[in-house]
């Protein structure tokens, strides 16, 4: 709670830096406000508040994704000057709005109520469709915001209409009372409320990049500013996973027969389309943004297991998927930087120019391809036993055939840099800060690779 | 029966300008028949006697997004008939969705039961007071947040509109 | 504890070795790491001798911070292997040659590897040996990619893809068990042995272990990465494949297919067995066609290889412990193959057949070193691979005769592929190539010793490692 | 005012749903078959009300205020989505001269 | 390992096998290093120390009539496996040690003159007495799998030797030829141990024999193991279908030939077979395959001689029908025989190649019998050796293969008349080729290559006393079994055996029937008075004139070894070479490897054609949306 009153204090003083043009003051504000969002949003650790007659709720589910919201947040505020170099301007408008969705974010986490679940999403969403567009000179920006605005209010619309169905169901946005509920119908629940929960089940799936609504991922990721695209796909995804799982968990939890298959379902397509799409594509980003498709597949997987420990699989493997993304997209970055293309050839031979750059791509690459012992290897493995637990192992072979297809273009970026000569001699001079950075994301990586237990035990 | 008529002809008016907003070729067209479906469903909520829902309705869609789209289309002079028809096969395919999803919304909606639904006779909800009292006291947190929202709003809107100096 | 030296030790000169500078210090402390490893292997080979029922344990908690439970058992199955692997590594690295443009990486690289295929053999737990089953992938990827010959990139690619796909199956097989333990669920070997499988729980278990073996071993129509990654690699990287990695594939079989899938190995055989037969034959066949030596070793491995997958999958005791020595011996006995090639290649640039000859007559050390390395490889009696073979065919042979005189057909194409081959190369009049042929030097034979050793001392007195055997294989 | 709607609540509650589902399906359709974005916006506007509406027939049928509230906020919503939406559209029109969205196909495959 | 205190005997059959080993070892790790004269001498001193230890074993065994074991270690022990490292000495092994030992020694002093001066002589050495190292365990070892070591163990030695001037491919060709073919009748040595191993549970040899002899006759498990093991037999000993091997052998050098391709090797299969005896002759089928093998393979490769020039082929087509000339002895059962004629064919055969290498020597490497003649006069003390052997080979008494031969024909006439003379006929053909080859070389004009080379020397001392030794051998060795016509207490060398045979001489009922002394006398007399016939027509037809150039039809069939090696040329070399070929070009390129990477291919493929569902077109992608949306429902509704 606290932590969206810091980031909202923030988010206005950066405007307010800008606007009387102090520059040099944004960045350290940032700097300062969200590690204090972070210990601020620890504080209420074990305890389990809840706020505003339950409309938000302080356990540690969400100041575990809550933490990781602000901790990546802050990452990628730390690739922000490299990126925004060439730019002027304060970018007070940018940041806020980074801001601003964040507290959408950390909301979607910590909603205890459907009001605030809206509510949420749309700040989130709104900031994002803003940021999808903010290279304004950029006709593919443009774009990518408009695609992702019309696509989103779409969505939107759905899971109003499936907002209001169920509360047309069971007289509540409470999560509490559609919880009890659906303990006192379970044996005769109406249409109406299934299909209420299916609509809102679309709606989510929407904001999570599920197929068959993930059509505007790849195409606004690729549009989007890299840095913006970084953020989408880690807090974005983040957040609305933590937010449908949540929704699931706390009130679905018991009629799963409802929404189960359909989840299952989007959970193949997911996982199929993503991986097999990816196969072909040539920018390296496009190819990150499928990536993240299949990878949200995989987390549906952690949604329809439910059960026993998933909620700290879920959030191992969000920490795993955001930690390895935005270590390939700072990468990707600077090599856009360097070479001025996102295509898979501009890798070529970095490795011999940028050793630790390299390395760090590579071990992103591993990490989101599952190769153990690398993170995303046991995120998945946990993501796979506590689905197989709930006698999902069809499911199971399916994401793994999945990850059989995807370690072939997660390879491709590490053989171009090492095994690859690049044509023109490309120097990838990076600024040596900005290589130590991205060094110390994928270290992170590392780190983080020998603690999943500690993780999943979080929540 | 009054009641029912009344519903029943602000629905046919609802309806008929909302079909006329698709049907319609030239924008400015669309938008004032947005409008009469804006006001037709303003008599939906006086008819749910929730008068503030009313009002709010009228200045928020009629007042304010209405005079936007209306501004938007003047200022971009996109005032021309027959602009990019759509072919009749995506036509074709929209209306059999839409045949579709109103069939299963329908067909899966039918069943819903009314007498589980209370059924006052005379609601006082959607009066200011009682609407006024929840939202300030049980949704206060919304109420607050949602100055976010619109705060990220107006910052994009400005970041969008103004020219940069580069 | 020596369970943890064997893991520590490589993978912190690994570590080390990543930040190394020079490349002729960064090949001496690699060895002198490898050779640390081999003696504490040899402890704990010593150990289990001295009590073989017992198996050296090591079971560190950490589920709840590393999520795998840290369980570690080297049997005597085990210690074999690890044996194999902690002798190998030292020659191996030492064969490198300064000409080669090594870096400190490529060192870093294979005392990785290293660590992770003791991991393999040594891990008690599914998802450990998991884990470690892939990250042995890693290195062996890089090594053959970055130091390979033509194609590398896009045969590494393949290869690797390959046998991921190929322990994706195992990945499901391992799952499925887990949720067959009783709860709460289970990853240990202990605990999978304890099930009760039916006979229907087994058929997709073992098609999915069999499949991801299969693959890794290779048996027959799952080759085809074998022969291209061999050629594209350095040899350091064929040797740590065709040498170790490939007793992988095997060491599962004996680990999981064998004790679980029982049934269906006794009463399926009929139907995998004439297959692997078949690819057994096959290889062979393609060896005496074959153009160029490393290919020639390729196709003579995956032939071997069959064999001693036909040994284990026979239902017999002897097929058993005859195949676990004779991956013992194969290991042993190819690498010294690759070693004989990579002398060749070093001097002449060239490992095609026809364009070899007349090597005999300037180097007489290396033409008797290489003949006792094909001998090995022939199975000559008195040679490692002779007992392991026979043990096989006598466990083939107590199984269905048909098959095994099938197999004994190998016996004669081993020997007539191998015998033209070292006809061709080190025969004949001196050609081109070998003109300037130069005999080992002293530091090269010194590879050679300990594979010579242990040709002949397996060839000699085998019982040594087939008791050691005896308390573990039922 | 209070008294004047006093029997309104006659009305079956399933007439709001039809119609309400009417509404929202005209807004899909009109979402699918336009390419104009302006009218798409437009049309999504039309799903936004079927909810509204729905919503605030449900509450006053429940006797719950939460749900008019609700509608409030999505009134809220709806409208800094229409300031951002447009604000895009100028954006778009700008860089392209046009408001078709078939036009936006350069990020494809 | 596990080394108890040995009996002296004990020790002596261990030092048995160290001696030649560590000659192998001396010679063959110091190669550089050492002298090139002193290797003959060390190696030869090995074999001789090895000699006097057979003697005092033979002694022992001889008087004793007791075996010698010696546990060396336990080689393969798991479960109920157990096959030791152990040796045994009994009667026929110190027979055999005699042989090797004997005829072994000789030839490594002949080789010291015959390989003087080449590059390869400490190589030479070493691989020889590897040779004898390998022919002893195969002789002594007590379990048929170290058999089998001896067994391959030779086959190697053979190989090594046999391409020992590795430089012409041809030497080594024959040399892989000779290794391969050995190795197929391995693979049936090997089945039938498995079988054994199978039925009895163990490999001993004694146990084996006592476990086989409570067996009913003719079982399928016996006739299995017997077929394996005479399987590998035809392979070593070089019989029908098996044969071409041996001729080819002769690419090595000629001591090579005489020790391991006449005297001992070639004979492993026989003393296999003695070996076995009580398993062979429970499987009569067995018995009568090996008497039809051996009755073929004697006459085809004594018609296969009677066209041959090559000197050594000659005599190589020779050995191969004298090992046939044995096998029909085992076939009819008589082992001691069967082994009489092993121990006597060892001397004048490895006599023989002696003496013809001392001629090859002497031509400068000239093998050719056609560009020889009038030799007798040159090299008249070789000339002699070389006759005494060619009438030893032939039967003439009182030589050595007179006895021998009579031992085996005086059985075929008892198992029948029809049988009889076709032994008779085939040891008939021996005089032919061999008085051929006499005449040719020796007594025959000189052709002009003899008349322009004026090198042609006499040999060296050192390589002419061990011929005279094997000389005075072949004269006198077959007087310890003279036939029953002459003398029924002389029968030294059956009495000798007869503890070896006596199980399986039990385990057969008495098929012939005795013959009459008339019988007898005529079955002696009339071939050795054809004998004399035939040498009389060699002298006339071969030492006056040249041969004939041109060959009829069946003779050119039989000069050309009736085309033998052509046929499994096409039978089975070209086919193997066309499969691999095809495996490698067809099958694993075309097929599997393309499988495999289409599999490959069609995942990109269709990834490519699911990458193009994003259109980039926000109409379709909502479109899609409603309809997926729609289908939810729908189940939605149905359920």
């Amino acid at each position: 709670m606290y932590a969206i009153i810091t980031i909202s204090i923030v988010a206005i003083i950066v405007l307010f830096f800008g606007a009387f043009g102090k520059k040099k003051m944004i960045l350290p504000v940032i700097f300062v406000g969200l590690p204090l969002a972070f210990i601020v949003n620890l504080m209420g650790w074990n305890q389990s508040i809840h706020y505003f007659n339950e409309m938000y709720i302080d356990d540690n589910f969400t100041i575990a994704f809550n933490g990781l919201l602000l901790f990546i947040a802050l990452l990628i505020f730390v690739f922000a000057p490299v990126y925004y170099k060439s730019v002027k301007r304060p970018l007070e408008d940018i940041y806020a709005l980074i801001l601003f969705s964040l507290v959408g974010g950390l909301m979607m986490t910590a909603f205890g109520n459907l009001v605030m679940l809206f509510l949420g999403i749309e700040t989130l969403s709104l900031s994002l469709y803003l940021l999808a567009g903010s290279k304004k000179s950029d006709p593919r920006s443009n774009e990518a915001a408009m695609k992702y605005f019309l696509t989103g209010s779409f969505a939107s619309g759905f899971l109003l209409f499936g907002i209001a169905l169920l509360y047309g169901a069971c007289g509540s946005f409470n999560l509490e009372d559609i919880k009890l509920y659906v303990i006192q119908n379970q044996a005769n629940i109406p249409a109406m409320f299934s299909i209420g929960l299916l609509l809102m089940a679309v709606g989510l799936a929407f904001k999570v990049g599920a197929a068959p609504f993930h059509f505007w991922i790849p195409d606004v990721y690729e549009g989007s500013p890299t840095l913006i695209t970084t953020y989408m796909a880690t807090v974005g995804k983040v957040a609305a996973f933590a937010a449908f799982f949540r929704l699931i968990n706390s009130s679905f939890g018991d009629v799963d027969f409802l929404w189960k298959t359909s989840l299952i379902v989007f959970a193949v397509a997911t996982i199929l389309i993503g991986n097999f799409a990816a196969l072909y594509q040539d920018s390296v980003k496009r190819m990150m943004a499928y990536s993240g498709v299949a990878h949200a597949g995989y987390m549906l997987i952690a949604i329809i297991a439910l059960k026993g420990n998933a909620a700290g699989v879920l959030l191992l493997y969000s920490v795993s998927y955001s930690i390895a993304t935005i270590t390939a997209f700072a990468v990707l970055m600077m090599v856009r930087k360097e070479t001025g293309s996102f295509s898979i050839k501009s890798f070529n031979g970095l490795a011999k120019h940028n050793p630790t750059v390299a390395f760090a791509m590579t071990i992103a690459m591993l990490s989101l391809a599952g190769i153990p012992p690398l993170i995303g290897f046991s995120a998945k493995y946990q993501l796979f036993v506590s689905a197989i637990e709930q006698g999902q192992l069809p499911l199971v072979i399916i994401a793994i055939v999945g990850s059989m297809v995807s370690v072939y273009y997660y390879l491709r970026p590490v053989v171009a840099m090492y095994f690859t000569r690049s044509i023109e001699s490309t120097p990838f001079e990076a600024a040596k800060l900005y290589k130590k950075q991205i060094l110390f994301v994928a270290l992170l990586l590392i780190i983080l690779s020998f603690i999943p237990g500690l993780i999943i035990n979080l929540i | 029966m009054f009641q029912v008529y009344l519903f029943l002809f602000l629905s046919c008016v609802a309806l008929f300008s909302a079909m006329m907003v698709l049907l319609s070729k030239k924008p400015i067209h669309s938008v004032l028949y947005l409008t009469l479906t804006f006001f037709a469903l303003a008599g939906h909520y006086i008819l749910l006697n929730a008068q503030f829902l009313a009002v709010v309705h009228v200045i928020v869609y009629a007042g304010a997004i209405m005079v936007l789209f209306l501004f938007t289309v003047m200022l971009l002079n996109l005032n021309k008939e027959g602009q990019f028809p759509k072919t009749t096969l995506v036509k074709i395919i929209a209306a059999i969705a839409g045949g579709l999803l109103f069939v299963v919304l329908i067909g899966s909606l039918k069943s819903f039961d009314l007498a589980t639904v209370s059924n006052p006779a005379v609601s006082q909800i959607g009066l200011v007071k009682n609407l006024g009292k929840t939202l300030f006291s049980q949704y206060l947190l919304p109420f607050e947040l949602s100055s976010i929202l619109f705060l990220s709003a107006m910052v994009g809107a400005v970041m969008l509109g103004k020219k940069d100096k580069e | 504890m020596i369970i943890a030296l064997l893991l520590i030790l490589p993978l912190f000169a690994s570590i080390f070795l990543f930040t190394g500078k020079t490349v002729q210090q960064s090949k001496n402390f690699a060895l002198l790491a490898s050779l640390a490893v081999f003696v504490i292997s040899l402890v704990g080979g010593y150990e289990l001798i001295v009590a073989p029922e017992k198996a050296l344990f090591s079971n560190v908690d950490l589920e709840s911070i590393l999520g795998v439970n840290l369980l570690f058992k080297i049997d005597a199955i085990s210690i074999i292997f690890v044996i194999l692997t902690s002798l190998l590594v030292p020659i191996i690295i030492a064969s490198t040659d300064k000409k080669e443009h090594r870096t400190p990486h490529f060192f870093a690289l294979i005392m990785l590897m290293q660590t992770a295929l003791i991991g393999v053999f040594a891990a008690s737990d599914m998802i450990l040996f998991y884990i470690f089953w892939e990250l042995a992938l890693i290195p062996i990827f890089f090594i053959t990619a970055r130091w390979g010959g033509e194609n590398a990139r896009k045969i590494s690619i393949k290869f690797l893809i390959y046998t991921v796909v190929g322990s994706f199956f195992m990945l499901i097989a391992i799952l499925y068990l887990y949720t067959l333990t009783p709860a709460p669920h289970s990853f240990s070997f202990d605990s999978f042995y304890q099930l009760k499988l039916s006979y229907s729980q087994q058929i997709p278990l073992f098609l999915a272990f069999f499949l991801a073996f299969a693959i890794k071993i290779p048996l027959f129509p799952f080759h085809s990465w074998q022969v291209e990654t061999y050629n594209a690699s350095p040899v350091q990287g064929s040797m740590l494949l065709a040498g170790i990695m490939l007793k992988m594939g095997l060491y599962g079989i004996v680990r999981f297919l064998l004790p679980l899938c029982s049934d269906v190995v006794a009463n399926g055989s009929l139907i995998f067995l004439p297959l692997i037969l078949f690819g057994v034959i096959y290889g062979a066949v393609i060896a005496i066609s074959q153009p160029h030596l490393k290919k020639l070793i390729a196709f003579a491995s995956l032939s071997h290889v069959g064999i001693i997958a036909l040994g284990l999958l026979s239902n017999s005791r002897y097929g058993i412990e005859g195949g676990i020595l004779q991956m013992f011996s194969h290991g042993v006995n190819v690498v010294g193959f690759f070693l004989c090639y990579y002398m060749i290649v070093k001097r002449t640039k060239t490992d095609k057949i026809s364009e070899l000859g007349g090597i005999a007559s300037v180097a007489p050390r290396f033409a008797t070193i290489f003949m006792i390395i094909v001998l090995a490889n022939v199975a000559l009696p008195l040679t490692n691979s002779f007992v392991g073979e026979f043990l096989i065919l006598l466990g083939l042979f107590t199984y269905n005769k048909i098959l095994a005189i099938i197999a004994g057909l190998t016996i004669i194409l081993v020997a007539v592929y191998m015998l033209k081959m070292y006809q061709k190369i080190m025969f004949g009049e001196k050609k081109a190539s070998t003109e300037n042929f130069t005999d080992l030097t002293f530091s090269e034979i010194m590879l050679f010793v300990p594979i010579i050793i242990a040709i002949f001392a397996v060839g000699i007195y085998p019982s040594f490692v087939l008791q050691l055997l005896q308390s573990v294989v039922k | 005012m209070e008294t004047t709607v006093t029997q309104l609540q006659m009305i079956p509650l399933s007439y709001y749903i039809i119609f309400c589902t009417a509404l929202f399906t005209i807004g899909v359709v009109g979402v699918l078959v336009k390419r104009n974005a302006l009218a798409i916006f437009m049309s999504v506007e039309l799903m936004l009300n079927s909810a509204n509406l729905l919503l605030a027939a449900f509450s006053a049928y429940r006797n719950d205020p939460s749900g008019q509230v609700f509608v409030f906020f999505i009134m809220v919503v709806a409208a800094a989505e229409i300031a951002i939406g447009l604000a895009l559209l100028v954006v778009v029109y700008r860089s392209s001269r046009t408001i078709d969205i078939n036009i936006l196909n350069r990020l494809k495959w | 390992m596990v080394m108890e205190s040995f009996s002296f005997m004990q020790s002596i059959s261990f030092l048995l096998l160290l001696f030649p080993l560590l000659g192998f070892l001396a010679i063959g790790l110091f190669q550089k290093q050492l002298n090139k004269k002193l290797s003959g001498i060390i190696a030869s001193a090995f074999v001789f120390l090895n000699l006097i230890l057979t003697f005092i074993l033979f002694w022992y065994v001889s008087t004793t009539n007791q075996s010698v074991e010696t546990n060396l270690f336990d080689w393969i022990k798991f479960a109920n496996i157990s096959i030791p490292f152990a040796i045994t000495v009994d009667r026929l092994s110190a027979l055999m040690l005699l042989v090797v030992n004997g005829v072994g020694f000789l030839i490594h002093v002949y080789s010291i003159g015959y390989m003087k001066g080449d590059d390869g002589v400490n190589r030479f050495f070493s691989y020889m007495n590897l040779f004898i190292f390998f022919m002893l365990i195969l002789v002594l070892s007590s379990n048929y799998l170290m058999l089998f070591i001896g067994w391959e163990g030779v086959g190697l030695c053979s190989y090594l030797l046999i391409g020992f001037w590795y430089k012409d491919h041809a030497n080594n060709n024959a040399a892989k030829k000779a290794f391969i073919m050995n190795r197929i009748g391995d693979l049936g040595f090997l089945i039938g141990i498995f079988m054994m191993f199978h039925t009895f549970g163990t490999l001993n040899i004694s146990e084996v024999a006592t476990k086989v002899s409570l067996m009913p006759s003719g079982s399928t498990a016996l006739l299995v193991i017997t077929f394996g093991l005479f399987a590998g037999a035809i392979g070593k000993s070089a019989q029908i279908p098996l044969f071409t091997w041996l001729p080819d052998a002769m690419a090595g050098p000629t001591p090579v030939s005489a020790l391991i391709h006449a005297a001992t090797m070639v004979t492993a299969g026989v003393y296999l077979v003695a070996r076995s005896s009580v398993l062979f002759v429970l499987s009569p089928v067995t018995m009568n395959f090996i008497l039809i093998i051996g009755i073929f393979t004697a006459l085809i490769s004594g018609l296969i001689a009677i066209y041959q020039n090559d000197i050594k082929k000659i005599l190589a087509y020779s050995t191969v029908s004298q090992l046939g000339f044995m096998f029909m002895a085992l076939g009819l059962g008589s082992f001691s025989g069967a082994m009489f004629h092993l121990t006597t064919h060892a001397f004048f055969k490895a006599l023989l190649f002696l003496a013809a290498g001392s001629v090859i020597h002497a031509l400068n490497q000239e093998q050719d019998i056609r560009k020889m003649g009038g030799l007798r006069k040159k090299i008249p003390f070789t000339f002699a050796l070389f006759a005494v052997g060619a009438i030893a080979i032939s039967g003439i008494p009182p030589f050595a293969g007179f006895f021998s031969k009579e031992m085996i024909l005086s059985v075929a006439y008892e198992h029948g008349m029809g049988m009889g003379i076709i032994a008779t006929f085939i040891s008939l053909l021996t005089t032919v080729y061999m008085f051929r080859l006499l005449f040719v070389a020796f007594y025959k004009p000189e052709s002009d290559a003899v008349k322009t080379n004026h090198h042609i020397h006499e040999s060296p001392k050192v390589m002419l006393i061990p011929m005279a030794v094997l000389a005075l051998l072949s004269m006198v060795a077959g007087f310890v079994q003279i036939p029953a016509l002459f003398s029924t207490n002389v029968n030294v060398f059956e009495n000798y055996l007869s503890p070896i045979f006596l199980t399986a001489q039990q385990l057969v009922p008495a098929s012939g029937q005795n013959l009459t002394v008339l019988t007898e006398w005529l079955t002696l007399l009339i071939p050795l008075t054809i004998i004399a016939i035939l040498v009389y027509m060699s002298y006339v037809r071969f030492a006056k004139d040249r041969l004939p150039s041109e060959l009829s039809g069946i003779q050119k069939v039989m000069a050309n070894k009736f085309y033998v090696d052509e046929i499994y040329d096409f039978c089975f070399v070209k086919p193997t070479e066309k499969l691999s070929l095809f495996f490698r070009e067809t099958v694993d390129q075309s097929i599997i490897n393309r499988l495999i990477n289409s599999i490959g291919n069609s995942t990109l493929y269709v990834g490519g054609r699911i990458r193009l569902l994003q259109t980039g077109n926000v109409g379709f992608y909502l479109i899609i949306m409603v309809f997926s949306i729609i289908a939810i429902l729908f189940f939605n509704l149905i359920r």
